[in-house]
């Protein structure tokens, strides 16, 4: 094991991955010189050829994904911010996720799409969205909110070796954050939810940067007698229903911590699944602590207003255990 | 000039074109077909000119009317006439339908609902082919109304820039749906792609020896590392925009004198002439041809009708590779 | 009263709106030739300064009703179908829910969208996505799925007076089915669910197309001594939770009936509401029925199979109230 | 030629602007301004040379390097800086931040965080001046990054199509972020335009009097119903793309000396030593503007330092009128 910031470690998987297979290919607008860092050195190793800098048309560079994939390449495409996705959506939601259905099967989709995501930075309403909502529903894309680096490494790893279309969102903001990394090859399989930590009185559901104030959160009502299990559901598309549900089967309580928007967000989606498939269990109303349903603000004071927080997730799980 | 085995294996091609549609409209008027069917009826010689330089290779994506190029590049007749009627034994086992035929061992990356859809990726596939250096090159078939979504003009810069083997391929049919397209179009198409200083030509889309000629030109240059090229090629959508039109549209938006005085630059019917004037085919020869081509649709039609109805927990499978949506 | 076709009361909202404002105007790619119906008779009415066809360029004209309305008119954009509303999203998530919070509240947005959706038709994948979870989830955009003519007709004349940006969801093949609508001029109110039948057993929340078939469904368990109550929230966003909670907390049971996809559905938004804020009602899991996370199939074999019916909402009932 | 008050006038303006700027780089330096910030140093004649030829009732749009923009047009220094700062006090009520800086009373429709995202926002506007018919005028601010953006295209076509009174305004500063222009765009920019058939004009865009005079003729045009025109303006990005770049960046996209170079075209210097050589101002003069400008630029800084942070209800009232979210 290494100690790698999250970015590294994302940097590590393209490194790794462009290595052990020559058709990899990575496009995006300035993704020679790395400004987020995690394509740094890839160009110098690889080569134009395989990494190279676009014009701003994401309209194109979705669906050239599209194309390159179906002349036998596995496209790794640098979208930035998430919110550059609506820029390129259509041949998203209209070909990316739909054209295996529509071909009968004859075509792969090994595609894997990076963008950051999220807020907290005051990068204002156009650079601080959350979009894997909109994702989830397209159903034909995989969406992968890794938190730590071994599991960005490890998603990031599977989703280009796979043959499916993948949207793999960095958590912005936290590529300096560090944690312990496998030295040996590995792969993080999709669909498998981590039990961060157990609990038996609340299921706490935390997606990709919810998850550290979270885990701070469950330290802190451990300490006044209340078990918290956090689980980050780790990929969203597809998710482990089960791992979700079996804990709530223990605990009979369930708060989704959800950094999109609310209304049809991931946690009303998760929450629903657990209302349905989990209800003889439950013994608390099942809480959301997400974003309301705003653009995002650009000033600190009424950013931080509108993102989950520690205190509330606080106040969500106490609100359950102690009605 | 293309031999006279050549220009006979095009006029055959164009007959299966326009047979098979003939029989798809009488289908649909019939209500034997469950979805919309949009048909290329009097474009066939851009489809057969420009699929007639291509090999199975080679890459094409193709829009809503979709038929001719899918049968210009090879597919196969029966398996588009089922996936039409929605059969399991359909080119797309019954998922796509008339306005996404498919046939990647052809090369045929898809007809497309979406207007201007197939031009990013027939411009990916190019990068790909360009990334292999081994000589394929896509061919992207649209229409002069895809011609003004932007995507066409972020891919003439793309690749300009990266000299990749893509033909822009523009069938200006004097419609979008039911506008005349000179009422939204501004300037010449084709001098939106020299604006990108790329190669461009523009035919006479009822002319296959013309529409060939430009074709085949593009595509020596793309495959020898020559970069894109765009061609414009001017013709007329005989039939509605769709099958149906004529029931569900309030208004007229064109005249039977224009469609007839375009029926009479018939690009089969000229072909023919040609062929007869030099002396290539004599009316045997015809009959011949067109009794193959009767054969052929007649074949397609039995084998869509006999079809079992598309399976209904395909999509469960198909969704991903390995994974159940 | 008078009996109006779903398709001559939206027509009819729009000749009257646009007789009543003359800062009403419409575009969009073949509206003159009215080919679904809604605009019929409007190009030889208003002429084409305020009815016009576009050239096809969805990202251009989302960005263009902006920019329209920012000069003072009443836009209404209409988009044929709603797959084309992804052509069109970055202007959508981008800007038109957006601006209104990032300008500080210095523009107003009176755009109101028209897009068909929904399957049924064999239109195949790319003519048949029901799009309203991904609006929903922008936040600043109002959702409307009226059921009835008489809706229609309010809903959008509500959408065409107000100074928020609306989508106007038509339920596509839905056009010649016909109600009574008023003939006095009046509009619906936003956010207003509508009970269109009581029930004491199972409430069922219906939405946009799928209205009907349960409503069909309710008079038959009703014969079947099982009271069904059928609500249709009419409008997505706002959404009128209190009905919906209102009548849960009467019959405890909850089935949402929905045409999107499942994933981050609305029916999944609904359910979360519900299994939050009315949990001490339930006396059953709430339930979803809803598309698979798939693609439109074309085939009608496969088509059918995916779509909600009568008989997937009556066993969800039943199931329900007799376990 | 503009006469010597109108000249003075833009001068002060462009120095306003540069003022302003290199207080905003200092304040972020020093960790005061919350989130990103892109300059515009060294473009100001373009921003100052097209907004003297607009009235306040005409509409721009700009982009995420905004701030130039925002002041040529009339937009409040303190409100601005307020916003920049994320004070309720901002002209956005610290909602929008440097990205989005607007004031709709000057017709300043927005900075704009998506490349491209003002360009159909600003046709549209022009739509309703048409309809309108009083001879308002919409220009498009936008870089030559965002002329790659389809949407550029389709409203060049839309927009010459129905005769619409816009100037698409194209800053050619030699970067996209950290790619080099040229490197991403084929062909010339105005050919694009052109194939529309739209007036065009290539302009020294740090020339303010060139720049002036090319607006002029493209609003003159527009506001007489003469339809869009194009004007691409060279000049050159002297900061980095975003402050903080330094530091964020693995690796260099461009020499000093390049830099160096444009600094010796300064724009202001140019303007200033032509006020100077044609008489029009003494150091006395410039001085006195030097010391006008700075007083705005610490009355707006006071202003933006002693503001109420945001209020943090406030997107709840805002997302919609009349409407909670
Ligand atoms: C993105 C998108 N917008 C709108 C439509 C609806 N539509 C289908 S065909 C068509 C006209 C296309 O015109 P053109 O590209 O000239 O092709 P043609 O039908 O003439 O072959 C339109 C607007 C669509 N399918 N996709
Ligand atoms: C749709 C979209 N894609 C990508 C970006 C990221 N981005 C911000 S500025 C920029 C470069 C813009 O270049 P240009 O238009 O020339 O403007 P300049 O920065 O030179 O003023 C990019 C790619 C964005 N903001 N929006
Ligand atoms: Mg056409
Ligand atoms: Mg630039």
């Amino acid at each position: 094991m290494a100690r790698r910031r999250y970015i590294q470690a994302i940097n590590d998987a393209l490194l790794e991955e462009m290595d052990r297979d020559p058709k990899v290919i990575l496009f995006g607008e300035d993704v020679e010189l790395a400004i987020f860092g995690d394509t740094r050195g890839l160009l110098d190793r690889f080569g134009r050829d395989r990494i190279r800098n676009t014009p701003i048309c994401e309209a194109t560079l979705t669906g050239m994904a599209v194309g390159a994939a179906a002349a036998g390449y596995r496209v790794v495409l640098h979208m930035m911010f998430s919110n550059f996705v609506y820029t390129g959506f259509d041949a998203i939601a209209n070909q990316m996720a739909k054209l295996r259905l529509m071909t009968g099967g004859q075509l792969n989709l090994p595609i894997t799409v990076l963008a950051g995501y999220g807020a907290g930075r005051s990068t204002g309403a156009q650079h601080s969205d959350t979009p894997y909502p909109l994702l989830m529903n397209l159903g034909g894309v995989n969406v992968l909110t890794p938190s730590t680096p071994a599991d960005a490494k490890g998603l990031l790893k599977q989703a280009i070796r796979g043959e499916n279309p993948s949207f793999f969102l960095e958590a912005s903001g936290r590529g300096a954050e560090s944690g312990e990394v496998p030295d040996e090859d590995y792969t993080v399989p999709f669909g498998q939810a981590a039990v961060l930590r157990e609990g038996r009185d609340v299921t706490v559901v935390a997606i990709g940067h919810m998850v550290k104030p979270v885990l701070g959160v469950a330290d802190e009502l451990a300490e006044r007698g209340v078990g918290v299990e956090v689980i980050d559901p780790r990929t969203l598309v597809p998710l482990d229903e089960e791992s979700i549900l079996r804990s709530v089967e223990r605990t009979g309580r369930l708060v989704v911590v959800d950094e999109a928007r609310d209304r049809c967000g991931a946690a009303s989606h998760i929450a629903a699944v657990v209302a349905d498939r989990a209800f003889p269990a439950l013994k608390a109303p099942v809480k959301r602590v997400s974003v309301p349903n705003v653009a995002m603000p650009y000033a600190p004071s009424a950013e931080s207003r509108v993102l989950p927080d520690a205190d509330g997730v606080s106040k969500a799980v106490l609100g359950l255990v102690a009605p | 000039m293309p031999t006279t085995e050549q220009l006979l294996s095009m006029y055959e091609r164009m007959l299966l074109i326009r047979r098979m549609e003939e029989r798809l409209s009488a289908d649909y008027a019939a209500g034997k077909l469950p979805g919309a069917v949009h048909l290329y009826i009097g474009q066939e010689a851009v489809a057969v000119g420009v699929c007639a330089q291509l090999t199975d290779r080679d890459w094409i994506t193709s829009t809503h009317r979709g038929h001719g190029h899918f049968l210009a590049k090879g597919g196969d007749p029966k398996a588009m006439m089922a996936e039409i009627w929605g059969k399991r034994t359909g080119i797309c086992r019954g998922m796509g339908g008339s306005m996404h035929v498919a046939d990647l061992s052809k090369g045929i990356l898809g007809a497309n609902g979406i207007v201007a859809g197939g031009i990013a990726i027939a411009t990916g596939a190019a990068f790909g082919a360009r990334l292999d250096g081994d000589g394929r090159v896509a061919v992207a078939f649209f229409g002069d109304g895809a011609a003004n979504q932007g995507v066409f003009m972020e891919t003439l810069n793309v690749s300009t820039l990266w000299g990749l083997p893509v033909v822009f391929l523009c069938e200006y049919n004097h419609f979008c749906e039911f506008t005349p397209s000179e009422t939204v179009t501004a300037g010449q198409i084709s001098d939106r792609a020299r604006a990108f200083g790329m190669p461009c030509a523009v035919v006479d889309g009822n002319d296959v020896v013309e529409v060939w000629r430009a074709a085949g030109e593009a595509v020596e240059r793309a495959r020898g590392g020559g970069g894109p090229s765009f061609i414009e090629a001017k013709t007329y959508r005989i039939q509605g925009h769709l099958e149906a039109e004529a029931v569900i549209l309030d208004g007229k938006y064109r005249e039977e004198a224009e469609i007839e005085e375009w029926r009479r630059r018939d690009p089969i019917d000229r072909l023919r002439e040609h062929l007869s004037a030099a002396g290539a085919c004599d009316d045997d020869g015809f009959a011949e041809i067109e009794s193959r081509v009767s054969g052929a649709v007649e074949e397609a039609a039995a084998f869509a009708a006999e079809g079992e109805p598309a399976d209904p927990e395909l999509a469960f499978d198909l969704m991903f590779v390995g994974q159940r949506p």
